[in-house]
C-alpha cells in the first residue's frame, strides 16, 4: 500500500460524504432551523444525490475532470448558499489536481487549499464569522501541518478531521457575521453553524476514505 | 403536517404545472424551472429576471407578465436558484438591450445570480445586477452580509419593470431600481412560524402568547421574541424602526401592509388602518398603497410593512399598466 | 390566539377603517356598517347590494366598485348584518332602477334581507333578491335550510355586477343572477379550524393527521372527517361531488380555486393543477380561472372549489371592466 | 299579590333573561361551535345588552311600547338568525299585549303566543327540526295548559320553563333540518341546539320573575 490516494479512494470519499449527508440530514436541516431557514440538509443531500449519480456513470475519468463535474453537479443542484460554495470547493479542488490519477499526499493538500481559497474568494466569510469557513480552514491548515512533518496519509487526513471537528464545535459560541444566521444578531451565539457541521462531515468522510484500500 | 401537496419532492414541479395551467400571462420552462412570459417583450428592450427561493408566492413568478418581469426563475423551497436556471432565463429573455436581475440580498441569492452573470457576460449578454435590501430588522455593516431583501422587491418589480416596459436603456433602468433600493425600507414580524414541506414540522416553536419581531421571509427566527401586543402596538414596533432609519417625514410615500401567507385579510386591513395613523402623525402621506399577501413565508402569519419613498418618477412608473397574476391595473 | 387586532370588540370597527383608508374604490359608511362605492353608479342603472357576517374577506366589501357591488353590508363576524343595515345601504345606492339583493342561504342572511326587502318595498324602493345556494356538501331539500352559499358568489357578484353595470333593468338583472346560480357548484374542504375573535379559540379541534371534508365558510364543521390525503386525493372529493350534482360534461366553465385564508398560495396553484387534470378528464372546458383567496374563512386552511357554466353570455360579462380591492381587470 | 303580571316584572324578566344569556355567553357559543358557528353567545349578550342600555332609560313605556322596542333593537343589534327571530318575538309579543301597564296570566299566554306564531312564521322551521321552536312551542302549551286549568302565575311560568328545559334537552337528539346544524346531517345528532338553550333560558327567566315582588 502506497501513501498516495487512488482515485477509487476519491470515489469513495465523494461516496462516504454522501452517506453521512443523507445519514445526518435532517440533523443538519434541525440546525439550520435554529438560525437559518431549515434546508442544508435537504439541499447538500439533494447535491450529493445528483453528484453519486454522476460519479458512479463515470468511473472513466481523472481525478481532475471528476471533481470538476462533482462542483458544477452541485452548483446546478443545490442552489442556496451551500450550492456555490461547495460547488466552487470542488471545482477548484479538480482544476488544482489535473488529470492525476491519483494524488500525493501533497497534491491532496495543496486540491484542497484551491477548494478552499475559492470558498473565501467566493464567499467572503473570514474565520470567526460562524461559517463552513470555521471548519474548512483549520482542517487544510492542519493536513499541511501535519504533510510538511512528514505524517502519513492517514495521519494527515485525521488531523483534518479532528482539526474540522473542533472548528465546528467553535462555531457555536460565534456571532455570526454571515449567511442567513448573522440576521439574528446575539441570537446566532450558542448554536452551530450548519454548514461548519457539513464541512466536518466532508473531512471526517476524507479521513475514513484513505483508511480504506 | 397539514399541506395541500401530493410528495414533499414534487411541491415545486406540481406547483409550476398549476402556475401554467392557471395564469395567461406567462409560459412555464419545466427543465429549468423558469416562468416566462407567454409573448415576449419587443426587441430592443431591457429584460427583468428575478427569482430566489419558492415559497414566497406570488413572489416572483405571479410579477411575470406585461409591466413587470419577464422571467423568475423557481428555487428550491425557501433555496436560491441555481446559476444554470438563471443563465437559462437570462439567455431566453434578452432582447438585446441587456437583462437586468433582480436579486434579494442573501448570500446563496447573491452568489447564484454572480455565477450566472459571469456566464451570461461570457456569451455576450450585457447583465447589470441590482441588490435589493431594505430590511431593517438587520444591522447594517460592511463586516456582515447586510440586510435582507424582503418587501421592498414587490415595489421595485413593479416600478423597475415600467420603466424597463418604457423602452428605458439598461443605464436608465439601473438608476430606478437603485432609486427604489434608496427610498425603501421594511420590517416584519411573525405570529407563527411556517413549515417547510421537506423538513415537515415548523422551523421554530412560538409559544401561544408571543411574537418575533423583525423576522425574514424565510420562516427564519427574528431579532427578538416578546409577549403579543395589540395591532396597535405591533404597527409601532414595525414603523418607528423604518422612520429611524431613514426620514420620510414631508415625503409622498407607497406603503405596503404585507401578509405572510396565513394571515386572514381582514386583520391586514386592521393593520393598515394602524399603519396609517402613525404615518399621519409622522406627516409622511401614503399616496398609494398594497394591503394583501405579496411575499408570504408559506403558511407563516404575521405582516410586514414596507415604505418606498415616491416622487413624480417613481408615482408615474408605479401607476404604468401592469398585468400579472399578483398585480394588475390598466390592462 | 394569535390575531393582529386591538380589542376583541373592535375587529370589524377598525378593519372598516383600515378599508376605507386604503381601497380608493369605496367610502364607509361606519355608522351602519356598509360599504359603499367611492362614485355612485349613473342614475337609472340598477345597484347590487350584497353583505353578510364579516371574516370572508375579500369577500364581500372588496368587491365594491365599478363593475360589481354597489354596497356591501359587514355582519359581525360570521352573523348576518342586521336589516337596519342593509335597509341604509339599500336606500343609498337605489338610482332609481332597483336595487338587487345578493343573499348568500343562510337561515340568517335570508331572514335578515327579508326584512330590510319588506321595510324597502314600504318606502317605494323595487328590491329583488338572489339567493345564492351552490355548495353541494349540503343535501338539497325542500324541508331543510337547503344548500349553503359559498364560492359561487364571488363569481355571480363578478358576473351579475357586469350585467348591472351594462345598463340591463332588474329583471333581466335578476333572470342573469339566476343563470348563474343555477349553473354553478362548489365544494369545500378544511385542514385546520378557524378561530373567532370573540370565542379565542378554535371552533373544532381537528388532529394533525385529518381533515374535514364538505365544509362551509364559518369555521362550522365539514361533513365527515378523515385522514388527509394527497393534493389529487382532495382534488377529486371536491371535484367529483359537483360533477356528480350537475352535468358540467362538454360545458365551457369558470373555475375558482380558493383558499379559507391560511393557505399559501403555492398550495392553491398545486390544487388548481389537480383539479384541472380531473376536468380535462372529464371533458370539462376551463374558459376561464381564479386561484387566490377570495372568500375566507379567517384563518382557516383549506380550499373550495367552484364550477360555473360558462356560454357566450356570462364570458362576456365576465371579461367586462371590473375595478375593486378584490378583481380588477380591463382598468 | 295579585296574580297579574306587572310591568316591573316585565322589565326583571328582561333582565333576568339578559343576565343568564351573559352568564352563560360561553357557554352558548360552545353548543354553536359544535353544530354551527360559534357565535351564539356573543349574538344573544349584544342583542340583550342593547336591549337593557334601552329598558333602563325607558321606564316610562307601557308593556306594549318596550316589548316592541325590545324587539326592534335586538332585530338592529343581533343578526344571525336569532335577531330576528328573537326579535320578531318580542315585537309580537309587544303587539298582542298593547298599552297595557300589567297582564293577567291569559293575556301573557296570549301574548307568549302571538310571539311564537311570529318565530314560525319568520323562521319556518317545525317542531323536531332542532331549533329554539322545540323549546318555545312546549313551554307555551305548558303554560296554556296549566292557566287553563286554572293553575297560578307562578304555576304556570313554572311549567312553561320545565317544558322549555325538556324541549330543550330532547334537541339532542334530534337530526337538525333548519339552521346551520342542517348542514352537519347526521353529525348534528347528539348536541344540544344552541337556541332552544337561549330560548329555555328565557322561560327560566320569566318564571323567576314572577316569582320576586
Ligand atoms: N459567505 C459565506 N461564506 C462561507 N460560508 C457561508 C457563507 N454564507 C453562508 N455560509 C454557509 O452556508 C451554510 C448554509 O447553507 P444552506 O442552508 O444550504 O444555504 P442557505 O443559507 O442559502 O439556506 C451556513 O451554515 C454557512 O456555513
Ligand atoms: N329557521 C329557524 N327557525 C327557528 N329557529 C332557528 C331557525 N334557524 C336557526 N334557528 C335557531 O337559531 C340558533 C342559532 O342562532 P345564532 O347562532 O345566533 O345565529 P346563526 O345561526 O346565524 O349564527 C339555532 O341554534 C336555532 O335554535
Ligand atoms: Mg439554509
Ligand atoms: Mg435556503
Ligand atoms: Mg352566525
Ligand atoms: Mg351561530
Amino acid at each position: 500500500m502506497t501513501d498516495n490516494v487512488s482515485f477509487k479512494q476519491l470515489v469513495a470519499w465523494l461516496h462516504e460524504f454522501g452517506t453521512l449527508v443523507n445519514q445526518n440530514k435532517s440533523y443538519l436541516t434541525e440546525l439550520d432551523s435554529a438560525i437559518g431557514d431549515a434546508d442544508h440538509g435537504a439541499n447538500m443531500a439533494r447535491g450529493m444525490t445528483s453528484v453519486l449519480n454522476l460519479v458512479d456513470a463515470d468511473g472513466a475519468d481523472g481525478v481532475g475532470t471528476l471533481f470538476k463535474k462533482a462542483g458544477m453537479t452541485l452548483v446546478s443542484s443545490v442552489g442556496g448558499a451551500s450550492g456555490p460554495l461547495y460547488g466552487t470547493f470542488f471545482m477548484k479542488f479538480g482544476t488544482s489536481t489535473g488529470a492525476a490519477d491519483q494524488l500525493t499526499p501533497e497534491q491532496l493538500a495543496a486540491a484542497l487549499r484551491a477548494g478552499l481559497d475559492g470558498v473565501l474568494a467566493r464567499g467572503k466569510a473570514e474565520l470567526g464569522d460562524k461559517t463552513m469557513v470555521d471548519a474548512m480552514v483549520p482542517a487544510v491548515e492542519a493536513m499541511e501541518k501535519a504533510f510538511g512533518e512528514g505524517e502519513s496519509l492517514a495521519a494527515g487526513t485525521a488531523a483534518a478531521a479532528e482539526a474540522a471537528r473542533q472548528g465546528r464545535e467553535a462555531t457555536i459560541e460565534m456571532l455570526a457575521r454571515k449567511g442567513r444566521a448573522s440576521y439574528l444578531g446575539e441570537r446566532s451565539v450558542g448554536h452551530q453553524d450548519p454548514g461548519a457541521t457539513s464541512t466536518a462531515y466532508l473531512f471526517e468522510a476524507l479521513a475514513a476514505s484513505v483508511d480504506k484500500a | 403536517m397539514k399541506k395541500l401537496i401530493n410528495e414533499v419532492d414534487d411541491v415545486i414541479t406540481d406547483a409550476l404545472k398549476g402556475i401554467e395551467a392557471s395564469d395567461e400571462n406567462v409560459r412555464v420552462d419545466h427543465q429549468n424551472r423558469v416562468i416566462l412570459r407567454a409573448t415576449p417583450k419587443e426587441k430592443g428592450k431591457v429584460a427583468l429576471v428575478s427569482g430566489g427561493g419558492s415559497g414566497h408566492e406570488p413572489l416572483h413568478g405571479g410579477f411575470v407578465g406585461l409591466g413587470m418581469l419577464d422571467a423568475a426563475c423557481a428555487g428550491q423551497m425557501f433555496t436560491s436558484p441555481t446559476p444554470d436556471q438563471m443563465q437559462a432565463a437570462t439567455t431566453a429573455v434578452d432582447a438585446g438591450a441587456g437583462v437586468l436581475h433582480i436579486v434579494k440580498n442573501y448570500t446563496g441569492d447573491v452568489m447564484n445570480f454572480e455565477m450566472a452573470a459571469e456566464i451570461a457576460a461570457d456569451e455576450g449578454v450585457k447583465v447589470a445586477t441590482v441588490v435589493v435590501a431594505d430590511d431593517v430588522a438587520v444591522q447594517d455593516s460592511l463586516y456582515t452580509a447586510g440586510r435582507r431583501g424582503v418587501g421592498l422587491t414587490v415595489l421595485l418589480e413593479k416600478i423597475v419593470g415600467a420603466a424597463a416596459e418604457e423602452g428605458r436603456d439598461l443605464d436608465a433602468v439601473v438608476a430606478v431600481a437603485n432609486k427604489v433600493n434608496e427610498g425603501g425600507r421594511s420590517m416584519g414580524m411573525a405570529l407563527t412560524s411556517c413549515t417547510v414541506p421537506a423538513a415537515g414540522k415548523p422551523t421554530f416553536d412560538l409559544p401561544e402568547d408571543e411574537m418575533e419581531i423583525g423576522i425574514g421571509i424565510h420562516g427564519e427566527p427574528g431579532r427578538h421574541r416578546e409577549k403579543i401586543g395589540s395591532a396597535r402596538d405591533i404597527a409601532k414596533q414595525l414603523v418607528d424602526p423604518i422612520l429611524h432609519d431613514l426620514d420620510y417625514a414631508g415625503s409622498d410615500v407607497i406603503v405596503m401592509v404585507n401578509g405572510m401567507g396565513a394571515t386572514p385579510l381582514i386583520e391586514l386591513y386592521l393593520m393598515y388602518g394602524e399603519v396609517k395613523a402613525l404615518l399621519d402623525e409622522a406627516g409622511v402621506t401614503i399616496a398609494r398603497n398594497l394591503v394583501g399577501n405579496y411575499i408570504t413565508s408559506l403558511d407563516m402569519a404575521g405582516c410586514s410593512v414596507t415604505l418606498l419613498k415616491a416622487d413624480e418618477e417613481i408615482l408615474g412608473l408605479w401607476d404604468a399598466p401592469v398585468k400579472t397574476a399578483g398585480l394588475r391595473w390598466g390592462l
